[in-house]
């Protein structure tokens, strides 16, 4: 897996009072991730990651190597991204074209482009769909496509920038099942949510923003018993424990299969 | 404040006019001093600072090239490094850059005393279909919601390899990609926008028009002044023409 | 929102009105982002064309018109060119009627498409070569040609490119 | 009951024109006034189409071919436009898109409803400031909408639905854009409003089934089930593949029932099965 580190990064919008400031963070878990309120600075993070934005001082390294040393190809097969609007990036006659599109920017091989194509629409469900416009898709649809557009180029570090928003759940189900898929692929992967039930019940590190500082970075379960830190960041904890504990049980449940495992059979 | 947006666009022609309609570097000194007054007793704002940035770059281009190219160049005024610089270009181009500067002035000047909603008002008030002056005035605010939409899909687009920043021929390569989904984009807002007017009851027969807060003094009398002032300028300057023609 | 569904079905005078507003503002922002100065004309060369011709052959000569004719003044205005302003207003106004009214009700053809858009190109060339002529000199003026005639042409093909894509959804 | 005050759709169908397939098929379904309705469903399922129908959005903007019926309080969204107008707020899903385009400031935006009705100055005043105070955009009054963030505009969207105080209000997945602490708020504002027929469709079971009085389930274009949160949940197909609430979820692993034998679905719910049970 990729180890992308971070080193006194800092980062400040011109004329605005906002600045991030990361002094060390390692991302070390294959699933992490970055949560926090509006403003906190989990997209600008991304955005540092990606190369749209140039950091003041500090360095972001990929196992090791300097990010602002990559050529823009191997920075494409590094690192992809989705963003939350599936509308930003989507401008092809076909949902298959919109893929090979993407891979196009990576490899001239159409053949090959076309191969992989079908197989991640296939991946994504949307083998159907692969020659209709992409805007006569459902909007959880055009999300996936969008997903799919990473998927294809495989990088070694996939970002999604609040992948759930606008998804419905069977597509949610099946976006966690691909997650955990890449992960067993050797993949790392890194997400901004706001969605504390799907953290808690999938995730194996949190990383909490606050004003441009993280201030917290572990496992959900030592984020969610320190439930003064939940507060003071501004986090609801996940659903199960709000229930759990109006039932006066104070520990920490990560899911309804968590609570089970640890109070059946008792 | 007292000065109704009207009488202000009027304003701006005359003095645009004035400083066409003559050679007079005087005259144009005393124009832009008069702007620059104007804005300066209003309130400076960012953008017309960096407005004015911008065209001072321009006409410092203007002096250059003029100043080099120009084809009735005859008296060295100064040389630097050994190329020189023509007096005939540089005024000339002092001039073209003080009528481009009086028009930037003044219409600073429009813009940072007048709100947009002000002009809607007014206009509406002044008997405009409320739907041209939606047209029109609109325009003010959704340009910076497009203006985002658009920086949006440019990251979004540039994380996917299109690169915009160097040559000319990949910024042409970069426009599809960007404005597909802009006007797209723009069509989908538009179709929630009007469904969400019409709930909103935007052609409800008994909209009353605000009353502006703003009490405008001599409105008319300012009118007539400056359109007959306007029309005298042209005139002037019609007849200089012709008359040099002749 | 549910495109498939609903495209092309939503038709109103408010529809038109909001269209117009709309488009104006995109083909200020792509002609902001697109822009490259021409120091020998004191001009620029951007895609406000593009923007015009597709409102035009889309919307007809109404929307053209009023889009071309705003778009081009607050373009000037806002990028530092304030002193084309005026002359941008009747030029690109003027130029999107035109095409609307040439393309009228049969836009999609191939033929009128390009009559359209090529007397659009003329009206705007030899607009700003009057106002050139008429702001600096006729060299400035000729200078323009040719920077105009690219222009054109660049946003005709892009409006050539992306009208058959947008057709089906208004 | 009285027939004015209830909410029936009898056999509606709508097709959109140049559709080959229909978008709601013989949906028929009641409610009472005052009841906040909850409709839930997967993506493409007829959810906005059926908001649009309530609205009267179709098919008097955009235009479909309708048959059946559809009764709001003793109203027709159909053949009473727009009479049938001023008695509803409808908040559509992208917030940006609804804003008029035409307002200096958020309280500008909130005002826009009110002038075109032609209300006094005062009025208006009086009634932005108690609207933005319930959606906590006190503070935002002055800025322009554009520098709101996603949650805060569509909390204006919510605003603008509601200064003009409707009977009847329908929201299309309103929370989408919020985070956690702004939706709690939301669900808690909502619980507590009164004196107003409420239709929301939103992908939060968890706070649905705390709030709402009737769900209403959405399948390809039918209307599948109908009736309390805990009938609902308690005989929901899992083959809809519609996630339970946690509090259903959490009973029904550690077999907690209520004395009817059914499975809670709201937190209160929960507690009762819960101590019955210990």
């Amino acid at each position: 897996m990729a180890k992308i580190e971070l080193q006194d990064l800092q980062f400040a919008y011109p004329g605005k009072s906002f600045n991030l400031a990361v002094k060390q963070q390692v991302f070390a878990d294959p699933m992490t991730a970055i949560v926090g309120q509006n403003g906190a600075g989990k997209s600008t993070i991304f955005k540092l990651l990606t190369g749209l934005l140039q950091p003041d001082t500090g360095i972001i390294k990929v196992d090791g190597h300097d990010l602002a040393d990559f050529k823009p190809v191997d920075r494409l097969k590094t690192i992809g991204i989705t963003f939350q609007n599936p509308d930003d990036q989507l401008f092809n006659a076909t949902v298959k074209r919109e893929v090979e599109w993407s891979l196009s920017q990576v490899n001239d091989d159409r053949d090959a482009n076309s191969q992989q194509a079908d197989k991640v629409l296939a991946n994504v469900g949307l083998a159907e769909k692969a020659a209709e416009n992409p805007y006569d898709l459902s909007l959880s649809e055009r999300k996936l496509l969008t997903i799919a557009t990473v998927l294809a180029i495989d990088p070694e570090i996939y970002l999604f920038d609040e992948p759930m928003i606008s998804l419905d759940s069977p597509s949610k189900l099946m976006l966690t099942q691909i997650f955990h898929e890449l992960v067993a692929d050797g993949h790392q992967v890194i997400t901004i949510t706001h969605d504390m039930d799907w953290v808690a019940a999938e995730f194996g590190a949190v990383c909490v923003m606050e004003h441009g500082r993280i201030q917290f970075t572990g496992t959900p379960r030592a984020l969610f018993g320190d439930r003064g830190l939940v507060e003071r960041v501004g986090l609801l904890p996940p659903k199960v424990m709000e229930l759990t504990s109006m039932l006066g049980d104070s520990r920490v449940y990560l899911s309804p299969e968590d609570y089970y495992k640890q109070n059946l059979g008792k | 404040n007292a000065i109704d947006p009207i009488s202000k666009l009027l304003l701006i022609l005359d003095m645009a006019l004035l400083s066409f309609a003559s050679t007079n570097l005087l005259l144009e000194a005393g124009l832009i001093t008069g702007g620059l007054l104007l804005l300066l007793f209003s309130k400076v704002s960012s953008t017309t600072v960096k407005a004015l940035g911008f065209s001072l770059f321009l006409i410092f281009t203007m002096l250059v090239i003029q100043g080099l190219f120009y084809s009735k160049n005859q008296t060295v005024w100064f040389s630097i490094i050994g190329i020189n610089f023509y007096k005939e270009g540089l005024i000339y181009a002092t001039t073209l850059g003080s009528r481009v500067l009086v028009i930037i002035l003044a219409s600073g000047f429009f813009m940072v005393t007048t709100s947009i909603s002000e002009n809607a008002k007014y206009l509406e008030q002044s008997g405009l279909s409320y739907k041209t002056v939606y047209v029109l005035m609109s325009v003010c605010y959704i340009l910076p919601e497009i203006m985002g939409n658009m920086r949006k899909i440019q990251q979004a687009q540039r994380v996917r390899g299109v690169n915009p920043q160097k040559t000319v021929i990949q910024k042409l390569k970069s426009v599809l990609p960007v404005l597909i989904p802009l006007v797209i984009k723009t069509l989908d807002q538009s179709m929630t926008r009007s469904i969400s007017l019409q709930l909103r009851g935007f052609d409800n027969p008994n909209r009353k028009a605000l009353k502006s807060t703003n009490r405008y003094r001599l409105v008319s009398g300012l009118h007539i002044g400056l359109t007959f002032a306007a029309i005298i300028l042209i005139g002037w300057k019609l007849w200089t023409k012709i008359s040099g023609l002749l | 929102m549910d495109r498939k569904s609903v495209g092309g079905k939503v038709s109103s005078d408010i529809f038109k009105v909001v269209l117009t507003a709309m488009f104006i503002a995109v083909t200020v922002a792509i002609s902001r982002f697109f822009i490259i100065p021409i120091p020998m004309t004191h001009g620029n060369i951007n895609l406000c064309d593009a923007g015009i011709f597709i409102s035009a052959l889309l919307l007809g000569p109404r929307v053209g018109g009023v889009v071309g004719g705003a778009s081009g003044f607050l373009l000037d205005l806002i990028s530092g060119y304030g002193q084309y302003m005026w002359f941008s207003l009747i030029v690109h106004g003027a130029e999107g009627l035109i095409v609307g009214l040439i393309a009228g009700k049969h836009a999609d053809r191939k033929w009128t498409k390009l009559i359209a858009v090529s007397v659009g190109i003329v009206i705007m060339v030899i607009g700003y070569f009057v106002a050139d002529s008429v702001l600096y000199n006729l060299y400035a003026g000729y200078v323009g040609i040719g920077t105009n005639l690219i222009q054109g042409a660049v946003g005709a093909l892009i409006a050539y490119l992306v009208t058959p894509r947008l057709r089906k959804r208004i | 009951m009285d027939e004015d005050k209830r909410i029936t759709l009898d056999n509606l169908s709508v097709r959109y024109r140049g559709a080959e397939d229909a978008q709601l098929k013989n949906v028929s379904a009641t409610a009472s006034i005052g009841q906040i309705v909850g409709i839930i469903g997967n993506s493409h399922t007829g959810k906005s189409t059926l908001c649009r129908v309530l609205a009267g959005v179709i098919p008097n903007i955009i235009s479909a071919e309708i048959t059946g019926s559809c009764e709001v309080l003793g109203h027709s969204p159909v053949h009473e436009w727009p009479n049938f107008n001023s008695l509803t707020g409808v908040v559509l899903q992208n917030p940006a898109g609804q804003l008029s385009g035409l307002a200096d400031t958020v309280a500008d935006e909130m005002a826009f409803d009110l002038i075109n009705q032609g209300i006094s100055e005062d009025v208006i005043n009086k009634r932005v400031a108690n609207v933005a105070a319930q959606m906590g955009l006190t503070d935002q009054l002055v800025q322009t909408p554009e520098s709101l963030s996603g949650g805060q505009m569509q909390r204006l969207a919510i605003a603008t639905a509601i200064v003009t105080q409707p009977t009847i209000l329908i929201m299309d997945d309103p929370t989408s854009e919020m985070d956690p602490l702004g939706r709690q708020q939301f669900f808690h504002w909502l619980a507590n409003v009164q004196s107003t027929t409420v239709f929301i469709v939103s992908s939060e079971i968890d706070d649905l089934s705390e709030i709402a009085d009737r769900i209403w389930v959405m399948d390809d274009g039918q209307l599948v089930e109908q009736g309390t949160p805990q009938a609902v949940f308690n005989y929901l197909d899992a083959d809809r593949q519609i996630p339970k609430p946690t509090a259903y979820q959490l009973a029904a692993g550690m077999n907690w029932h209520l004395s009817n034998g059914a499975l809670p679905v709201t937190p209160s719910e929960l507690k009762e099965a819960y101590d019955g049970k210990n």
